[in-house]
């Protein structure tokens, strides 16, 4: 401050031209770890310069822009536009197969709907957990359907519209019969002791039976 | 200044420009850094220089070092005997009995080395003269981190849905990959069996007195039984639990439990 | 993929205007001290975006700013303008001085990429030492390239992204003199005349190194 040489001797140094001064501004604020203050800024620039007014010749400039400059206490900081946070996060998608307890309750619902969980239970020959359930339900891959008119008015499940879609069909009658899995070599044990029946038939009676048709859908 | 003074002078001088190499020799980074010092002294284009005269240069410089005792890394001696070598094939005429490149390749290739140490040395210094990351250009102070967001999809196709199908409807019946065995017991019914009932076996007991009855009568049965426990008998014994002796052959089977 | 509804469905989502993805890119890429590949941009952009339209774009808009738009290989950051760096002389992070070796090192590495740890030791007359790749590795100015295909399999090294970013370059291609010094053929890596086997073994010895780093490590 003190020292010959320093003082202002106006036209000796001229300070950079205005834009050059914005220039500068906008180095620094990028550059630096922290909001940078007018008086900072001020320091660091070379003699004459008007930070405050760079500032605002630059503020202008990024309206509008991706990133925007922002005031922060007495200092500036260039930051994000609000409305682009979400370039700012990553999604990372994992695809997980299904556990073997909800796929199978899924088929069970998917043939059998509508359906009571005791009968997913009966069918299965275990208990289904909620979480089994919950899960298909927040897919959408099952949805609840009428209840049951029955002692307790039980919910039933059906298949909507989600699991069609993610599986490709048209409606649910399109699902594979028992002889078409068989055709698909997805049964190869040998065939069961009433083999020559109808499968599908079989397959109504055995686990359609009790509820036939009753809510007339 | 009379001529031997003269004389004396630049003796001194040529010794001195000698003992600063010397006592340089640990700024050398090995042979070819020397040699190339030594070329530059040459003042011509490094592509014009006497590898005849830089071959002497440098011979003179290990003579000198040897003279001042100084220890020179085995690499510079390696390279004097090459050089010497080199020399020798540059002033010699060609042997035509002698095989391998002549003088002039030799000393070719090795012009070759040193203008291309040169250029690698010209090309460092340019490139660390370059505009730098964190000395003349900045990256972004406040990098804002990428937050990772994690989703997770599941995922099943027809065929896992009809396969997941298939097992339930057909659980009573679908035993893959096994066979009908309704009439054979297995080693492992049998040690169930036996493993029980030899702890009580303090004597010696013919192994067919512990044959299931009901297996004792349809004869594929008696077979398949007898089988599994001799076989079950064995395993037994193998483990320590047992004793098993026959007396001749064909003889009955017996076992006793083994203690301790 | 065969799913119904998981497919690109043209015209379903529109992709931002590129006026928008230029501020997306614009904003990624100050949020970022690494450069941002063109991949990982597309990735985190909207659907349809196309990221290096985008670029452009915003290359221009910078031109002759404070911050400028560099491209790194195939990735792009912003860095302050070279001619301001003055104004970041408290910024200047010290960094160790690299030996003459490694200096050395380097430039073999780059210009005459992918080389083996044997090359440069020929090209440079002496062994290198270990400390020397480690130090050059660990500031991830040079890196692994394949293996090369001669005996021992060798690993080779070549100078990756952090490399080109340090130094302000393109890429590798743009290395100053990188022309010249082929045309000159001092980028070939020439075998010396193929003299008697006792030579050929000579110089072995001579450049090998008592440690002969090469092949086999």
């Amino acid at each position: 401050m003190a020292e010959p040489g320093d003082d202002d001797a106006p036209g000796l140094f001229e300070a950079p031209p205005l834009s050059e001064q914005e220039r500068m501004v906008e180095a620094i604020l990028f550059a630096s770890a922290d909001p940078v203050s007018v008086a900072d800024l001020n320091a660091r620039m070379p003699h004459g310069c008007d930070a405050a007014q760079a500032l605002e010749l630059l503020a202008r400039r990024y309206e509008g822009r991706g990133v925007a400059l922002r005031r922060v206490g007495a200092a500036w900081a260039f930051r994000t536009a609000s409305d682009l946070g979400f370039l700012m996060q990553r999604d990372v998608t994992e695809t997980r197969k299904l556990s073997r307890a909800a796929i199978e309750t899924l088929a069970i619902v998917a043939y059998h709907q509508p359906v009571t969980r005791a009968e997913i239970e009966e069918i299965r020959g275990v208990s289904v957990s909620r979480g089994t359930v919950d899960q298909l339900l927040e897919l959408e891959w099952i949805g609840f359907g009428r209840r049951r008119n029955t002692p307790g008015r039980p919910v039933t499940y059906v298949v909507p519209q989600g699991f069609l879609d993610h599986f490709g069909l048209s409606s649910a009658k399109d699902l594979p019969g028992l002889k078409d899995l068989r055709a698909a070599g997805l049964l190869e044990n040998r065939p069961p002791p009433d083999a020559g029946d109808d499968d599908d038939e079989a397959q109504d009676d055995m686990f359609g039976g009790e509820d036939d048709g009753e809510d007339g859908r | 200044m009379d001529d031997a003074g003269v004389e004396a002078e630049a003796d001194v001088a040529r010794r001195r420009a000698a003992e600063a190499l010397i006592v340089d020799v640990d700024g050398f980074e090995g042979p070819l850094d020397l040699l190339l010092t030594l070329g530059r002294t040459q003042k011509v284009d490094l592509r014009q220089i006497s590898i005849l005269a830089l071959a002497e240069q440098y011979l003179a410089f290990v003579e000198q070092a040897k003279a001042l005792r100084i220890e020179l890394a085995a690499d510079y001696l390696v390279m004097a005997a090459w050089l010497a070598y080199l020399k020798s094939r540059l002033l010699l005429p060609p042997d035509p009995t002698e095989d391998g490149p002549s003088g002039e390749e030799l000393a070719a290739h090795l012009a070759f080395q040193l203008e291309r140490l040169q250029a690698m040395r010209e090309a460092a210094a340019r490139l660390m003269a370059r505009d730098r990351l964190g000395r003349d250009v900045f990256a972004r102070g406040v990098p804002e981190p990428v937050e990772r967001v994690r989703h997770i999809r599941y995922n099943a196709t027809l065929i896992d849905l009809m396969r997941a199908y298939a097992r339930i409807r057909t659980k009573d019946e679908f035993r893959p990959f096994v066979m009908d065995r309704e009439r054979v017991m297995t080693l492992e019914e049998a040690l169930e069996r036996l493993r029980p009932m030899v702890g009580f076996a303090g004597t010696w007991t013919d192994l067919m007195s512990y044959l299931p009855v009901d297996w004792a009568t349809d004869p594929a049965m008696r077979r398949s039984a007898t089988a599994a426990q001799f076989a079950a008998s064995l395993e037994l014994a193998k483990a320590g639990r047992i004793e098993i002796r026959q007396a001749e052959t064909f003889a009955p089977v017996q076992i006793r439990r083994r203690d301790g």
